[in-house]
């Protein structure tokens, strides 16, 4: 009964979604905003990844919001997880040798790997929030490799604090420097595709890759069993 | 000057028509039972020698009440058409009538309540009791000669019956001088419906702690009872009198008719009684009420 | 002129310094959600006569709409910045000294964010922003509800999460539809430019959109979470839920219905799922003996109310729904941040615990009291102006179905009024039952609801001061051309 | 500000004042109450005569609430302030030991304030809203007692806010109709509209005002109100505030509707409402006088009394002649006067019994507590409407007007109610005040002064207004006038009219000269000796006490006769009402299964099933 | 087969959305609800960008020597994939945290035994 409804139901959806994209052909995207990116995007925000001048240019509040959005997770899972009784200590198998001086062997690369990705954001396929998340995937290592090693408290609380800040205040500024736009991009767009361009996009992108890394690894944190 | 002689004369000719009612009522009811009984003055001799006798009071309720149902009733007589003198006929019509004649009750009611007895309790919900069960049908006989006659006036009522005819000759209101007929007995406290006094069973109910002048009193009131509800019969139905004898006489005929029922019946229970009043003589009334107001709108 | 963007950005900033503040001094922190929300009263404020002259157009990061996002400041969205600054403020206030227990800087941290996700919703003219900052709520009132992290709170946390993803992916999907066909993510661009398209296929998205927005808005079938979740809560999360964020769903439903799509043929369908909503809420409240799920199921009917408001589409039923929009806001705030302390002192959350307290916590009892009365809308209290509105306007604008459902929708404040003046009888008339701890309302919280109550009253004895402004947001919401025309 | 002003203005800051002096000291608080009362009906009295309309506030929604006063609201103000004084001065020992003394005070001042409110109230809105402040005030007294007073507040406040809805509807049709609330220009405007709108216009305010005036079938709130609530306040929620629906219903017939432009144009379906209304009334008068035979509670016995009054007010109010009329205000001015009489003797014994007020355990106490017994007998002859009383000179009208109007029915009905009401109130006096004296109560103490002062006070109204009528007809028939009927023929001592007149000072006259005869024969010729009550019965032997008190199921036969003929089938009804709508709602919320994919299903239902429709039919 | 040719992506994405919600409907355990909800994410996701795509073009990145009059696809989808990605994340670790506090405290995590709340 409850297997057929479902059924029922998804097929209705399926048929009302059919509905719509007869109107929408596959591959026929024909968005106004689309090609107006494409062709201003380098010279609006300077940045030669159009994705990453939508990202943090023409959508740049959206960032902000996601930025907020998974403060707002790593915050809440450490207070959900953190909150309630201390889980018993768990016997934790240690971790074999290899993995252990594997980890400690790759931690460095793939933070510098990730350092590139957000550095590089404006340029090549990636941003802030890949490179976040190779960092995290990076300190995930570390954590498997030496079970009680931990990313500082202090350290991770005025990173999150100052990449969002940075955000923050870099859209604050934007409002009393140039064009009194929140998030305007007031510093010089200087050359697409060179490293440095884009005026504030690059700042922001390592503000979030590092927050992104330092929330990420919380979330990676309190999931293993914070120890506050 | 003769109007105001009947403000004197009203009250007194009642009291004199009640007791006398009274001694023939008692002589009557003993020649039909085969006995000699006692003189018709014997309710005076008796008045007499209440007065003459020392009571016990219990106090100032138990007073006045009584004080207050004699002179209630006397008021009413006021108010009564004896054959054609109204002392007061103009203040209030029928619909006076019918709460005035709540004194007398009342009072009585509030007196023996001012004693502790049982009986007398007894009697007075009984008493209000049975006068719950014959005011229905009465109220509508009444409010069927108000609607029949288009006046609350009973001079008005009189002095139109005397012009077209008795009210228990003309058409719609023959049924309820038929459903008066039948609950004479009850307004009039006789058998069937003698429950109040009902002396074998309660001690007289409301008077049993009457003695000396309260019996006097209280005794006068019923006179006075009596008088009224014939009265209010004569006037409403068989078009009053032109004259004051002529009233009394019919006053008389009715009374006589009413004590024969009185001899013969044993009496009801109360609520036997209630149940009798609430179905034929109700049942006729309302007809009767029913049919005016369709033949009269 | 102060730039509206500093509603959203300086909270939110505020927000993000809190992990530091904490490491520094951990006292400080609990002050901050009061330093923001104070900071966005008084910029809104600020803001008012501005807005009275014409929408104020924020083009964030310097690009024109519909290039750019853009904040659309109009009365409709800076009402509700302000209302949710207000009590927001006040809960904050509350809040001080209500939570004691757990990491109370997080807390403070996703109260404020919260609140920002709120006040982006109704600020924003972008649909994908919107969606942006539906998350950011929903993500954040997630991790609230379950921040005692008992039993209750955990699985209504989970019910919440699991339904409100879906929600926020049917609006998704929607969204993307929307794109798909119009190409463009602005509101005012789609408003615009939907006439040109085939009414047939904008109802599919019409409907995710519905649907998912409807889930946050506790719209009937979408509601199962909210009693749940506002129950489960800690009181003052109660409060903020019902008294901002399940309203800053029914505007975002209002805002698609009456600008992006601008269709009218819907209006009573939705009037209908307004009383539906009314009513299975009411009923629902009415069965309860457990206090704040009474008041969650409360909300949801007072949606519905608003819902069929909204509906009617009169400009007078559309002021009343806005009046009581602040009307819910004001008393079921106060009702949960009493409720609250009612519960902390009797140690239970049935009715029947609460016994007697009217001796024990008269403030508290008193608030309660006042909250009541003005949610079934009995004057001199806040409540009355808006029903009268609704009720008026409904007649005025008359027809069979309306005043029928204008006629369900009064039995239901009859039921209301049988459910709360129980409650309050309960607080008064009954005798009390012993127990509980000895603990008094504390400052903050009397403070609290001192200022809720004034409110009020305020607002019951004089709505002339808010109608004005109300009547501009409501011409605001009903607008959709002159919205266009002010973004594009 | 205007005198109206000022008094609403001193009405609702003196219950604020009162609240606050309340939590210094009780005593003071009460005694503040009381001069704020007193204050009040002095100011009211003042107002007499005086017609104006003054706008007091227009901050709301942009619609101009204003107050005025005309005799109309003049006569309802005046009787509630003196009433509530009088109440006031009631409670003064009445509440002394009691708790929350300053709350009940405060709310007492409170739903007076609304009360004035509701009658110097020019506009539809500020009626609606004083309304409804003195509706919750009301559910909050009600409740005070706590016990079953709490069902009876709830019962109270959710008929009443059905009430209130209705008018909430009728006020907001008027608004989008008119666009006016204020009543003398909807008067103007009103007469204007068709007879359907009319006719549920007035349905809709007659169900508002048939509830509060518990007309009867939505009559169920009030025998347990009444009971239930404290007795200085049960006072004043007979008296008065039930009767603001009366009020209300002369001002949606006869001010706003219109009278005599309404009510006699062929074609008006307004007429065809009154009739209705007044067979309502003398169904109202009926079945209650004798449901209230059976009770044995005093109080909740004489609750039904009053519905049974308000029945009368009705029926001479929409029978809709200048008599009627007048006979039903007048009616509603005395029946308040002698039914607070009755419950404030009532109050009293309660005072001195710890609480008692149940029929068969009371007796004797007329030698205990003369005062109240003065009162409850002054009180039950208004009720009954004995001559020279005040109850009379109304009753009297009222069944003129529906003799000679040929409504035989309705008389009949109204007259039978009349002894119905004997015999209910007769049990009342004589089971409280008449009989054996139960030798628990053989120290009952006299009541205190400050509740003989109201007693006497009323005691003397219900006398003063029955042998002159004409007093407070006066007043009457200048309302009668004001409504734009013809004034009737008032003299100091009742009315003179084509067609019956009523003379109660000759009546008077002869009555005391009755008496005075009787008193002279008795003193010239009898002699009495004072003896103990039960001396004659037990012939001087001592008898156990409290066993031969004839008090218990008083009218045994006639209610074994009668009783399965009166349920009280519409509270039967409403709480089966209440009971199915209960359980109608626990099934309700069995959709909310607690299970998340059951909800998930909802969600995806709703929009599965739009999507459906919207497939299948295309309807939008 | 053109319809297939044309639709493939959508028929995948939305393939991917019903059966994210045909899992959240049909099981019980909560963890498997989870997945249901990524699954879900998931197809929006590649709904989305199927929606952005242009015939035969290419990623929106300007190499450094210019690269104009390449067809370059719709970027606006893809920012708009990013953003709906790391919301996703968030909700998934929300959703995790959740169920480890849960197991805690009911022992199990069949939803059908999760249901103190209700009515």
């Amino acid at each position: 009964m409850r297997v057929l409804l479902s059924l029922a139901v998804v097929a209705v959806l399926a048929a009302g979604i059919v509905t719509v994209l007869r109107d929408v052909p596959f591959g026929g995207n024909s968005s106004r905003l689309g090609s107006h990116f494409v062709e201003n995007g380098r010279e609006d925000t300077g940045a030669a990844n159009i994705v990453t001048s939508v990202v943090l240019g023409y959508r740049g509040f959206d960032t902000l919001g996601e930025v907020t959005v998974l403060f707002v997770a790593a915050v809440g899972l450490g207070a959900l997880l953190v909150a309630g009784e201390k889980n018993a200590p768990r016997k934790l198998e240690k971790a074999s040798m290899v993995l252990t001086t594997g980890s400690r062997f790759l931690f460095p690369l793939i933070l510098l790997f990730g350092a590139y990705i957000f550095i590089h954001g404006h340029l090549t396929p990636g941003g802030g929030f890949q490179g976040g998340a190779i960092i995290a995937s990076g300190y995930l290592l570390v954590y498997l490799g030496s079970r009680d090693r931990r990313l500082g408290k202090n350290w991770a609380a005025s990173i999150e604090t100052g990449g969002g800040l940075t955000f923050v205040l870099l859209g604050l500024a934007g409002l009393t420097a140039a064009g009194h736009w929140f998030l305007s991009n007031f510093l010089p767009l200087g050359v697409p595709g060179q490293l440095l361009s884009a005026g504030i996009i690059p700042i922001i992108y390592v503000a979030i890759g590092l927050k992104v890394g330092v929330e990420l690894t919380g979330v990676i944190d309190s999931l293993m069993g914070g120890t506050e | 000057m003769t109007k105001m002689i009947w403000y004197v004369l009203s009250p007194l000719i009642a009291l004199v028509v009640g007791i006398l009612l009274m001694g023939l009522s008692r002589k009557l009811l003993a020649r039909i039972h085969w006995r000699v009984g006692p003189p018709i003055l014997q309710p005076v001799i008796d008045l007499i020698r209440f007065l003459s006798q020392k009571s016990a009071s219990h106090g100032f309720l138990f007073d006045s009440g009584l004080i207050l149902s004699l002179a209630g009733s006397l008021v009413l007589t006021l108010f009564l058409p004896l054959g054609q003198y109204t002392p007061m006929s103009g203040s209030g019509g029928l619909l006076v009538i019918l709460y005035v004649m709540l004194l007398g009750p009342l009072g009585i009611a509030f007196s023996s309540g001012g004693a502790a007895n049982p009986y007398a309790s007894i009697g007075i919900s009984r008493k209000l009791m049975l006068a719950m069960g014959y005011e229905l049908p009465l109220l509508l006989i009444v409010l069927t000669v108000m609607t029949g006659y288009r006046t609350i006036s009973i001079v008005e009522v009189v002095r139109i019956q005397q012009a077209q005819g008795w009210a228990i000759a003309t058409f719609p209101l023959l049924l309820s001088a038929l459903a008066y007929i039948l609950i004479l007995p009850a307004i009039l406290g006789m058998r069937p419906f003698e429950v109040v006094g009902a002396a074998q069973e309660i001690s007289s109910g409301p008077v049993v702690e009457f003695g000396g002048p309260h019996l006097a009193l209280s005794t006068l009131q019923h006179a006075l009872t009596t008088y009224i509800g014939l009265s209010l019969f004569v006037n409403l139905m068989l078009g009053g009198g032109s004259n004051p004898v002529f009233f009394l006489l019919k006053m008389l005929v009715v009374f006589v008719l009413c004590l024969c029922v009185h001899a013969v019946f044993p009496r009801f229970r109360v609520d036997q009684a209630i149940r009798y009043l609430w179905r034929w003589p109700a049942l006729v009334a309302m007809a009767g009420l029913v049919l005016t107001v369709l033949m009269g709108g | 002129m102060v730039n509206p963007v500093l509603l959203l950005a300086v909270p939110m900033g505020l927000a993000f310094t809190v992990p530091v503040i904490e490491r520094i001094t951990g006292r400080v922190s609990r002050w901050v959600p009061v330093a923001a929300m104070l900071f966005n009263l008084v910029l809104c404020v600020r803001l008012i006569p501005a807005v009275l002259e014409g929408p104020v157009i924020v083009q964030l990061g310097g690009f024109v709409p519909p290039f750019g996002i853009n904040l659309y400041v109009g009365p409709l969205g800076l009402f509700f910045a302000g209302l949710i600054a207000l009590a927001g403020l006040v809960i904050s206030v509350y809040s001080l000294t209500y939570i004691r227990t757990g990491p109370l800087a997080r807390y403070h941290m996703l109260y404020i964010l919260l609140l920002v996700g709120a006040t982006g919703v109704a600020l924003t003219g972008d649909l994908f922003n919107l969606f942006v900052f539906f998350e950011i709520l929903c993500i954040s009132s997630y991790a609230l509800v379950a921040y005692n992290g008992d039993r209750a709170g955990l699985e209504s946390s989970v019910k919440y999460l699991i339904q409100g993803s879906v929600g926020s992916s049917m609006l998704l999907v929607g969204i993307g539809m929307l794109y798909g066909i119009f190409g463009t993510l602005n509101m005012a661009d789609i408003a615009r430019s939907v006439g040109m398209v085939d009414q047939g296929v904008l109802f599919v998205p019409l409907i995710f959109m519905l649907g998912g927005l409807g889930v946050e808005a506790a719209i009937f079938p979408m509601n199962a979470w909210l009693p749940d979740a506002h129950s489960s809560a800690p009181s003052s999360i109660s409060a903020v839920l019902s008294g901002i964020a399940i309203e800053v769903g029914l505007y975002a439903v209002a805002r698609m219905v009456f600008t992006v799509f601008g269709i009218s043929d819907l209006f009573l369908f939705l009037a209908f799922l307004g009383v539906l909503t009314l009513l299975i809420g009411e009923m629902c409240a009415f069965a309860q003996s457990n206090i704040k799920r009474m008041l969650a199921y409360s909300s949801i009917g007072q949606i519905g109310l608003i819902l069929f408001a909204l509906a009617v589409a009169s400009g007078v039923t559309v002021t009343g729904g806005l009046f009581q929009f602040v009307n819910h806001t004001f008393s079921k705030g106060l009702l949960f941040l009493s409720a609250g302390y009612l519960i902390y002192r009797s140690g239970s959350m049935e009715i029947s615990s609460l016994q007697g307290m009217g001796r024990r916590m008269p403030l508290t009892s008193l608030a309660f009291t006042v909250g009541s009365f003005s949610l079934v809308g009995l004057p001199p209290f806040a409540g009355f102006p808006g029903k009268f509105l609704i009720v008026r306007g409904a007649l005025e604008r008359g027809g069979t179905v309306i005043v029928v459902l204008t006629g369900l929708v009064l039995l239901c404040t009859i039921l209301e009024g049988a459910y709360f003046f129980r409650v309050v009888q309960a607080l008064y008339f009954r005798e009390g039952i012993s127990g509980g701890s000895g603990e008094r309302a504390p400052a903050a919280a009397a403070v609290a609801m001192i200022l809720l109550m004034m409110l009020i009253l305020a607002l019951g004895a004089y709505p002339q001061f808010a109608e004005t402004f109300l009547r501009s947001a409501a011409s605001d919401l009903m607008g959709a051309v002159e919205h266009v025309g002010s973004v594009l | 500000m205007t005198g109206v002003e000022i008094i609403l203005a001193a009405a609702f800051a003196g219950a604020l004042l009162t609240w606050f002096i309340g939590r210094t000291s009780s005593t003071a608080g009460s005694a503040f109450a009381v001069a704020v009362l007193l204050a009040l009906t002095a100011l009211v009295a003042l107002l007499h005569g005086r017609v104006y309309e003054t706008v007091f506030y227009r901050g709301f929604l942009g619609l101009p609430m204003s107050l005025r006063t005309d005799s109309l609201s003049w006569f309802f103000a005046m009787a509630t302030t003196v009433l509530a004084a009088l109440s006031g001065i009631f409670s003064l020992s009445y509440m002394k030991d009691r708790k929350n003394t300053g709350f009940f005070n405060t709310m007492l001042l409170l739903v007076n304030a609304a009360m004035l409110g509701v009658v110097f109230s020019g506009d539809l809105l500020s009626f609606f809203i004083f309304w409804e402040i003195m509706s919750w005030s009301t559910f909050l007294l009600i409740s005070f007692n706590r016990g079953q007073g709490v069902n009876a507040g709830l019962k109270y406040i959710v008929m009443s806010l059905v009430g209130s809805m209705a008018m909430l509807v009728g006020i907001g049709w008027l608004l989008g109709a008119f666009g006016t609330l204020n009543i003398a220009r909807l008067s103007e405007l009103i007469p204007s509209a068709s007879g359907g709108h009319q006719l549920v216009l007035l349905l809709l305010f007659g169900i508002a005002f048939g509830i509060k005036n518990a007309v009867m079938p939505l009559h169920t709130w009030l025998p347990d109100a009444y009971t239930e609530a404290p007795s200085p306040f049960t006072a004043v929620l007979s008296g008065m505030l039930t009767r603001m629906g009366i009020f209300g219903f002369l001002l949606i017939l006869y001010v706003m509707a219109g009278a005599a432009r309404v009510l006699h144009s062929p074609g008006s379906t307004v007429p065809t409402y009154n009739v209705v209304l007044a067979w309502l009334g003398a169904v109202t008068i009926v079945v209650p006088t004798f449901i209230a035979m059976l009770q044995n509670d005093a109080k909740r016995l004489l609750a039904w009394h009053g519905i049974g009054q308000g029945g009368y007010m009705i029926l001479g109010m929409a029978f809709g002649t200048g008599m009627g009329l007048a006979g039903g205000i007048f009616h509603t001015l005395n029946h308040a006067i002698y039914i607070v009489l009755l419950f404030m003797s009532v109050g009293a014994v309660q005072h001195r019994t710890g609480g008692v007020r149940d029929l068969n355990s009371l007796g004797g106490l007329a030698r205990k507590m003369p005062v109240a017994f003065i009162g409850a007998l002054m009180g039950i002859s208004g009720l009954i409407g004995v001559p020279l009383t005040n109850g009379f000179v109304s009753k009297w009208m009222i069944y003129r007007t529906l003799i000679l109007g040929g409504a035989p029915f309705l008389a009949f009905a109204a007259l039978i109610g009349s002894w119905g009401t004997i015999l209910s109130v007769y049990k009342f006096l004589h089971n409280v005040f008449l009989g054996q004296l139960p030798s628990k109560y053989e120290n009952v103490r006299s009541s205190p002064v400050s509740m003989k002062i109201p007693i006497l006070v009323l005691s003397f109204a219900i006398l003063l207004f029955g042998i002159l009528p004409g007093l407070p007809l006066k007043v009457i028939d200048g309302i009668v006038v004001s409504f734009g009927l013809p004034s009737l023929d008032v003299s100091l001592w009742g009315i003179a009219s084509e067609a019956g007149t009523l003379n109660t000072v000759n009546l008077f006259a002869a009555l005391a000269v009755g008496v005075l005869v009787v008193l002279a024969f008795v003193r010239i010729l009898g002699r009495s000796e004072r003896v103990g009550q039960d001396s004659n019965y037990s012939a001087g032997c001592g008898v156990p006490r409290d066993r031969y008190n004839y008090t218990a199921r008083y009218y045994d036969p006639l209610f074994r006769m009668i009783s399965p003929y009166l349920k009280d089938f519409f509270s039967t009804l409403y709480d089966g009402l209440a009971r199915g709508i209960g359980s109608l709602c626990e099934a309700v919320r069995m959709i909310y299964t607690g299970y998340v994919s059951s909800y998930v299903m909802y969600i995806l239902l709703f929009i599965s099933a739009m999507i459906f429709i919207h497939l299948t039919w295309n309807p939008w | 087969m053109t319809f297939l040719n044309e639709y493939a992506f959508y028929i995948g994405a939305f393939g991917l959305i019903l059966i994210g919600l045909l899992t959240i409907l049909l099981r019980h355990h909560l963890i498997k609800l989870i997945i249901g909800l990524s699954i879900m994410e998931t197809g929006i996701n590649l709904f989305l960008i199927a929606i952005g795509y242009i015939s035969r073009g290419t990623a929106p990145i300007f190499p450094v020597d210019g690269g104009a009059g390449t067809v370059m696809v719709d970027p606006v989808p893809q920012a708009l994939v990013l953003t709906a990605i790391v919301i996703g994340v968030a909700v998934l670790a929300m959703a995790l945290g959740m169920a480890i506090r849960l197991h805690g405290h009911y022992g199990t995590l069949d939803m059908r035994r999760i249901k103190e709340l209700k009515w």
